[in-house]
This record gives C-alpha cells, sequence and structure tokens, in this order.
C-alpha cells in the first residue's frame, strides 16, 4: 500500500516541480520572444553560412536580413549560383537581378624563395603585420608578398596557400569574397574575373635594373608586352604591367614574349600556353612554342 | 511560436493551452522517470545496505581476529561529525562480556573526494588497525597511503599523531591523502577520548 | 558535424565508421573531455567507465529519437537531459548493487556521465534528426570511439605514471614511475599529444587523398 | 565574515573548479578562444552556478532528504540546470544577440557543464545549514571558472600568432596550455588560511 503513496507523493512533487518549470519556460518564452522572420531562416538556409563579408555585410544572418528589408539585392553574394540568386529575389519579393561577374583573387606577386633572396631571417610573431614594419618584410624586394599568411588565416574558404614564401590562390575554390583583399598589408590581392586566363605576378614599382638584380621572375618593364598585346589591353603603370581585363582576350601572346616569366597563367605553372583564342576575336598566328620557354615551377599545381 | 497579439499582456487562450501542454508533457516525462527511478531503487536499495554492512563487518573482523562469540553492538549519541557509526566490541567469555574495544566508521575528506576509514581501538584507547571501507583517491598515488603498510604504522598510538613525528612519514606525492588519514585518526582518538572513555570508566565502575 | 542527411538512407555503415573513426566524438570533434581527464588514470577504470557511456549513449539515443516528434521545441533541452539522467542513475544503482567493485573505483565518475557533452552532443544533434536504428548505431559507434579514445588515453597515463598496465607491473622495481602523469595535467598532456597525433595522421591521409 | 572571505578564497583560488577540481573543461577549452566571448560565457555560468546552488540546496534541504529521495538528486538538479540555461539561452538571444551568436553551442553545453552540476552536488552533500554559505560558495566557483577562463584565453588569443608546428595548432597546443596552466594552479593546493 506504501508503494503506491509513494509513487503518488513522487508523482505530486516532481512532476509538479516539472510541471512548474515547463511552464514558466514556456511564458520566459513569450517575454523573450525575438521576432524572427522565418523568411530570413529560409533565405540564410540558402546562403553559404560562411559568413565571409564579400557581401559587404557582416555575415549570412545580416545580408538576408538587408535583402529582405530591400536595402541590398540578392545577387551580392559571390558565391551563389544563377538560381539561388532567383530564390532569393524570389523569397524576399525583390526583383530578380542577374549574377554579378564572379571575381577570383589574385596575388601579384611570385617572389617565391626561389626567384628571390632574403635579406635577413625572421623568427618573430607568425603574422605579415609585424613582419612588415621591419623594412617591409623578409624578402630583398620590398614590394614583395610577406608569406605569413595573413590572407590564408582571413580566407574562409580555405582557398589561399602558402607555399615555400609566397601566397598563391586556388582558383577553384576561391569564391572572390574580397576578405584577403582587407588582409594583405601590402595590398597585394585585387579581384580578376574568373574568365581571366592571365594575370601580372608581379607589382614592384623599382626600375628594371634594380629588379633584375633581386628577383629573376620580377617585371623590369620592359615594354615588350605592351608592344605585342594585340588588343592593347596592357599598360606600364610605374615600372609595372598592368592588364585591363576588359580589353584583354586571354591570347596569351604576352606570358610567351614576356622576358622575365612575370606574366603567367592563371590556371597553374603549365608551360607557355598553347593561344588558342575565342574565334571571334581577330585571327592569332599559331606559334604554340615562343623562342623563349620557361617552366614555371610552383605557384599553385596541386 | 510567432507573436500573434502584438501587446504582451493579452493572453490569448491558445497560448495559455500551450503554455499548460508543454508544461505537462515535460511533468509526465519527470514522473515517469522518476517512477521508474523508484522500483529500480526499491529493488537495489536493500542490496545496497546488505553489502556496505558486510563490507563493515568484514573490516571489523578483519581488525578485531575472528572471534567466534564476538558480539557487536552499534552505539547511538555520536555527537562528533566526522564520526559516522561506532561499534562496541564485546566478547562473550563464559557469559561474562568482557569489552575487547571499539570500532569507529569515520570519513575523511582526501585528494579525489571522501573516503571511509574504519578505525579499531583496543580497550585502551589505543589503535589496533585501520581498514579502509571506500574511498576515491587517484590510482598509484592516494591509493598507495590506503595500503596496510602506512595505516599500519598508526597502530599502537593513543593520544594526538602528528605527521612526520616518530616513524608516520607522510607517503611522497601524497601529502594530501596521508594528512587526510591522520586528522581522520586523531578525531577518532579524540571522539574515543570525550565519549567512549567515560562510558567505559562508569560501565567498569559502574 | 553534418551527418550524411541528403541521401534519403542514412547509410549505417557510414554511421558506425563515422562514430568510431572519422568523426571519433573525442579525438576529431573534441568533445567529451571532462570523462576523459578524470576517469583515464588506469585502464580498467578506462573499460568500465566506456562500458557505462556506451550503454547510456545506446539507450538515450533509442528513447529520443523515439520521443523526437513528441518533445516539444521549448523544453528540448531539459527533456533530453532528464531522459539521460534517468539511465545514469539507473546504471548507477544496478552497478552498486551487482557490481560494486567496479563501482567503487568508478564510484565518482558516474554520476558525471550526466554531464558528458558527448551524449547530449549527440542527442542534441544526431538522435533527434534522425530514425531510431541509425541512432542506435550511432550510439554504440560513438560509445566504441569513445572507449577507444580513452583506452589509448589512459594506457600511455598509467605506463607512465604508475608502471603497471592493468594493474600488472611491466618495468622492473627499479623503476621510478612519473606520477605527474596521474595527475591532471597529465592527463592535459597526453590528451593534447594524441590529439596532435591524429591531427598529423588526418593531414598525411588528407594529403595523401587528394593528390 | 571570515568564514565568507576563506570560503571565497577557497572556491576562487586553492579549490578552483576548473584548475584544481578538473570540472567544466568541456567548456573551458571550447570557448576560450576569444577573451569576450570567455567574459560572457563565465558571466553566464557564474548566473547560472549561483541561481541553481540557491534552487537546489532548498529542494535538497526541504524535500529530498525529509522524504529521502536522495537517489532522485541527480535527476532533479539536472531538470534545474536545464531549464535554467535555457532561461539564460532565451535572455541572451534577446538582449545580448552578439554574445549569444558567440558562444553558440556552447550555450546550451552550460547544462552539461560538469562545473555546474559539480557544484551543486557538493554543496547538497556540505554540512551548511543556511541558504547563505552555499550560495556564495557557488557565486565564488563561478567567479573561479571565469578567473581560469579569461585567462586561458588571453593564453590562447597569443597562441595564435606563434609559430606552432601543424600538427599541434589549434586544439593540443591548447590542451597542452592548460597543463602548464594547471601546474601553476596547483600551486595553491597546499594553502590553508589565517582565518
Amino acid at each position: 500500500m506504501d508503494l503506491f503513496i509513494n509513487i503518488l507523493i513522487i508523482i505530486g512533487i516532481f512532476g509538479g516541480l516539472a510541471l512548474i518549470f515547463g511552464c514558466l519556460l514556456v511564458i520566459a518564452s513569450r517575454f523573450f520572444a525575438v521576432k524572427q522572420d522565418e523568411r530570413a531562416e529560409k533565405i540564410i538556409a540558402l546562403l553559404p553560412g560562411a559568413n565571409c563579408g564579400g557581401c559587404g555585410y557582416a555575415g549570412c544572418a545580416s545580408y538576408a536580413e538587408a535583402v529582405l528589408s530591400g536595402e541590398a539585392k540578392p545577387n551580392l553574394c559571390t558565391s551563389l549560383s544563377q538560381e539561388e540568386i532567383n530564390a532569393i529575389a524570389e523569397i524576399s519579393g525583390a526583383e530578380a537581378s542577374e549574377k554579378s561577374l564572379p571575381t577570383v583573387a589574385h596575388i601579384k606577386c611570385c617572389g617565391s624563395n626561389e626567384c628571390t633572396s632574403n635579406k635577413y631571417n625572421y623568427g618573430g610573431i607568425d603574422d605579415c603585420r609585424s613582419l612588415i614594419r621591419l623594412g617591409g618584410g623578409e624578402k630583398s624586394c620590398v614590394y614583395s608578398c610577406i608569406g605569413l599568411g595573413n590572407c590564408v588565416k582571413a580566407c574562409v574558404f580555405g582557398a589561399i596557400s602558402v607555399k615555400n614564401g609566397v601566397a598563391a590562390v586556388d582558383t577553384k575554390r576561391c569564391k572572390g569574397c574580397g576578405s584577403c583583399v582587407a588582409a594583405c598589408p601590402k595590398s597585394l590581392i585585387e579581384l580578376i574575373p574568373a574568365t581571366a586566363r592571365f594575370s601580372v605576378y608581379c607589382s614592384s614599382k623599382d626600375k628594371g635594373k634594380a629588379v633584375n638584380a633581386i628577383c629573376d621572375n620580377g617585371c623590369i618593364a620592359c615594354g615588350i608586352c605592351v608592344k605585342n598585346c594585340p588588343n592593347s589591353a596592357i599598360t606600364l603603370k610605374n615600372n609595372c604591367a598592368v592588364i585591363d581585363y576588359s580589353l584583354c582576350d586571354g591570347c596569351g601572346i604576352c606570358a610567351e614574349k614576356c622576358p622575365k616569366g612575370t606574366i603567367r597563367s592563371t590556371k597553374g605553372g603549365k608551360k607557355a600556353v598553347k593561344s588558342s583564342a575565342p574565334a571571334v576575336k581577330t585571327e592569332k598566328p599559331a606559334s604554340s612554342t615562343g623562342t623563349f620557354s620557361f617552366d614555371v615551377k610552383n605557384t599553385d599545381k596541386d | 511560436m510567432l507573436n500573434k497579439s502584438s501587446s504582451k499582456k493579452s493572453v490569448s487562450t491558445t497560448e495559455l493551452k500551450e503554455i499548460f501542454a508543454t508544461g505537462l508533457k515535460l511533468c509526465i516525462f519527470m514522473s515517469v522517470i522518476c517512477v521508474m527511478l523508484f522500483f529500480v531503487n526499491s529493488i537495489t536499495a536493500e542490496k545496497i545496505a546488505e553489502f556496505e554492512s558486510k563490507k563493515i563487518n568484514d573490516a571489523i573482523i578483519t581488525i578485531m581476529g575472528d572471534d567466534p562469540n564476538m558480539t557487536i553492538e552499534p552505539l547511538e549519541d555520536l555527537g562528533d561529525s566526522s564520526v559516522k557509526e561506532v561499534y562496541k566490541i564485546d566478547s562473550m567469555v563464559d557469559e561474562q562480556s568482557q569489552l575487547i574495544g571499539y570500532c569507529v566508521y569515520a570519513k575523511a575528506k582526501g585528494y579525489g573526494g571522501e573516503f571511509n576509514l574504519l578505525v579499531g581501538l583496543n580497550a585502551d584507547g589505543t589503535v589496533k588497525g585501520i581498514s579502509v571501507i571506500s574511498d576515491s583517491e587517484t590510482v598509484g598515488i592516494g591509493k598507495k597511503v590506503l595500503t596496510d603498510s602506512f595505516l599500519s604504522k598508526f597502530n599502537g598510538k593513543s593520544e594526538g599523531v602528528t605527521l612526520g613525528s616518530g616513524d608516520i612519514v607522510a607517503v611522497s606525492g601524497a601529502t594530501v591523502t596521508s594528512k587526510a588519514v591522520t586528522s581522520c585518526v586523531n578525531s577518532v582518538l579524540d571522539f574515543y577520548e570525550s565519549t567512549l572513555k567515560e562510558a567505559d570508566t562508569d560501565e567498569n565502575n559502574g | 558535424m553534418k551527418t550524411t542527411v541528403k541521401k534519403n538512407k542514412v547509410s549505417l555503415i557510414g554511421v558506425l565508421l563515422d562514430g568510431i573513426v572519422f568523426k571519433n566524438p573525442v579525438l576529431i570533434q573534441l568533445l567529451g573531455m571532462c570523462p576523459i581527464l578524470a576517469t583515464s588514470t588506469s585502464l580498467e577504470n578506462a573499460f568500465g567507465m566506456g562500458v557505462a557511456v556506451t550503454f547510456v549513449l545506446f539507450f538515450s539515443n533509442i528513447i529520443i529519437s523515439l520521443l523526437r516528434k513528441i518533445i516539444p521545441e521549448k523544453i528540448r533541452i531539459a527533456a533530453y537531459i532528464i531522459i539521460i539522467a534517468g539511465f545514469v542513475s539507473v546504471i548507477d544503482m544496478i552497478l552498486k548493487a551487482y557490481l560494486p567493485s567496479l563501482s567503487s573505483s568508478l564510484g565518482v565518475f558516474i554520476p558525471l556521465i550526466v554531464v558528458n557533452c558527448i551524449i547530449f552532443a549527440r542527442a542534441e544533434s544526431f538522435a533527434s534528426k534522425n530514425g531510431v536504428i541509425p541512432s542506435a548505431v550511432d550510439g554504440i559507434a560513438c560509445g566504441i570511439g569513445f572507449t577507444i579514445a580513452l583506452s589509448i588515453v589512459s594506457a600511455i597515463r598509467e605506463i607512465l605514471g604508475n608502471g603497471t598496465i592493468l594493474g600488472f607491473h611491466i618495468f622492473g622495481e627499479s623503476f621510478q614511475p612519473a606520477t605527474m602523469m596521474l595527475l591532471p595535467f597529465g592527463g592535459f598532456l597526453t590528451l593534447g599529444f594524441v590529439i596532435a597525433l591524429v591531427q598529423f595522421v588526418t593531414d598525411k591521409i588528407g594529403k595523401g587523398g587528394n593528390k | 565574515m571570515g568564514t565568507i572571505i576563506s570560503i571565497c578564497f577557497a572556491a576562487i583560488l586553492t579549490e578552483n573548479f576548473v584548475l584544481s577540481k578538473f570540472m567544466g573543461i568541456c567548456a573551458f577549452l571550447g570557448v576560450s578562444k576569444k577573451t569576450d566571448t570567455s567574459i560572457g560565457m563565465g558571466m553566464a555560468v557564474t548566473f547560472v552556478m549561483t541561481i541553481s546552488t540557491l534552487v537546489t540546496w532548498l529542494i535538497n534541504r526541504y524535500i529530498l532528504v525529509p522524504f529521502d529521495f536522495v537517489y532522485l538528486r541527480t535527476i532533479v538538479f539536472i531538470l534545474v540546470i536545464a531549464c535554467l540555461v535555457q532561461l539564460i539561452e532565451m535572455f541572451l538571444r534577446k538582449c545580448v544577440p552578439s554574445l549569444y551568436k558567440a558562444l553558440g553551442i556552447y550555450l546550451p553545453l552550460i547544462t552539461t557543464n560538469c562545473a555546474v552540476l559539480g557544484v551543486t552536488i557538493l554543496m547538497a552533500d556540505s554540512d551548511y545549514t543556511n541558504i547563505l554559505y552555499p550560495v556564495i560558495y557557488a557565486f565564488a566557483a563561478g567567479l573561479g571558472f571565469t578567473l581560469a577562463i579569461v585567462l586561458f584565453s588571453g593564453i590562447r588569443e597569443k597562441l595564435k600568432f606563434c609559430d606552432i608546428p601543424k600538427p599541434f595548432r589549434g586544439f593540443p597546443i591548447a590542451l597542452i596550455a592548460a597543463a602548464l596552466l594547471a601546474m601553476a594552479f596547483s600551486g595553491f593546493q597546499g594553502l590553508n588560511l589565517p582565518f
């Protein structure tokens, strides 16, 4: 008999306790109810959730709210496909907008340990911002990539890796969010169109003679590329070649003609790629291997 | 739960129902589990208690020696907090109960938490032997202290035992546990002085 | 901890392997540090603890995945933790009654299983989203994964700290064990090195993988 | 008054819950990446510890012991802690959303934090008669937890900039740093107070 009473006591006391706590929780949740717009949750589910900041907002959640409030267009997130952008547009009621041109990060330096020497050996804090104060970095070229990987730490998608002293971008993983551009204390990183097939791997402002002394692959502003470019897409700005990607059609002549190998293919360090220009542009000379060929050792091979 | 009524004060009936429903579910969960525990406890409670007392009896026998006609009689009125139980040990020698000693079951605060000792006292209040009932000291450190080699050093001691004096030296690396054992034995001896001794004397001259 | 939920049927072998090797709750997901540091002083403790955790993990995963539709969102945490605590109390009583020797050596740690992050994490992230069988398999897998990790750490600590393995002295009398290993700092150090080793191995496999 | 100071001193330094008793390591290692989240976590844990000790001590004193349901202690304590954590989770989501996002998964994990349950069971076992001492001890234990986690997050933020061998990056180096911190704290072990 007392068994039954005991059970009753238990249910009474502890069941009652649980009842009080349960109701307390629900009542509290009413007071603390955060007005959560479930449309925002649907949008956040579509976004990659990497909080990379490429859209200019602190994270995917704040970007979703901005889209909902109409403050931002749905296509600002660079790593979304066209269908995802349309889906977000239709959820948020904003007008569907075409996907912005995808961009890819590009590091304007190829000063690896092989092609340039070090002024000194640095053993301090593992951060570019601290090494830059000591004479612009270890490497003899003041404009070169410091190589301590601030961009690597900033990249949410793990697309950048430092290979023997110089940072290199894995174009497949890079979503063009631009958080590495802000991370590099020497601002060596720029966003180039993903379709670009050649780019200048240098940003040295020294004269040619000085560059020759310290780096094998530095741009000596000889201007050969400017003369040979059929679309005159390349110009020399304070001793360094700069490609205007709206004019460039990726013919690759500049890469072949460049005596220092500063202009390279963005698809990895293969030999000067055979120039297969898109048919619509002017007809290209079919010279596959130029007189001067070189084997670019590293950039982003694997 | 989207907040339908914008003003927080008006608690509509649906919300009341929802509050009560959730509370009820939690209450059911809790009650079911508690009742289950109650049954399991009622089954295992006696076994645990039985094990507990068997352990103490075995310890008493190991300390006091296996005297067939020994009677173990738990004493009440224990004021001291660190002393849990006290057993008066008498042996019926030709039906005249002759006091052999006491067994005091006391707890001590060791490194890994509390541990329980059974301290056997002779009739004259000197320590006859100590055995460990349960402990949770770390293997290899605290446990080394609770072995017979260290505990037997307390035999024969009567009043305040201090660590480091005479042959009682703390086990290196396990000072916390050694101190705990010493303080526990001291509290037992003090307890003997304060309560057991008078009970003894007025019984002898009573 | 994204499990392969995209496929309609979560593959059981996948779950099993995940729990033991690829997503080992201790070495890879780095959950459940408290019991590891507390109970890994001897291999025998480790097995006892491992079995107890596996038992609780298995049953609580099953019950939680059974009730996942009934438990309202508001009291999700409270309900899960009550169920886990219930099982732990049951196993505590059973151990005390029928296996007193094991219970005395594990005495303090049994109630601490309730606060073992692994059980709660698995319940919250896996059992509340998948069916009964995958949850059961996941419970056993994580239990075994936990036991393996715990045994590795406690083997190292026991050999270095006490000079014994499962109670047998392996070194001669002259061996002076580093009792520091038995203290919790030793636990931190051993765990740190074991996880470093695991990360080293996964790097090697990772690099070899996508050559 | 003396005993209160000695309780606080013991709970914060000599018997620090994380670095001497080694409880609550999951949250300690998980959240201590940044100092401000650690302070947030410390405050949350202190709040939960204090209130739950208050409630559980009363329950234990006036319900569990008289009706001798002591075997239900674990489950009742855990229920109280879980509801408190859920309350603070809602509070943080509403009033301090940044901290709520920063703590992330580790907020619900406070329920399974050994330190919180440890305090409540310790206070229930202790033979304090009135309610004041357990609450002060719990509050001091929470401060001890906060002290340990903030100290450790300072170290971990420095660790980010050191040149650590690849396999040791992230968690292993944090564990080794925690080992050294624990050794330092064991220096307080033998300290007993004059008053």
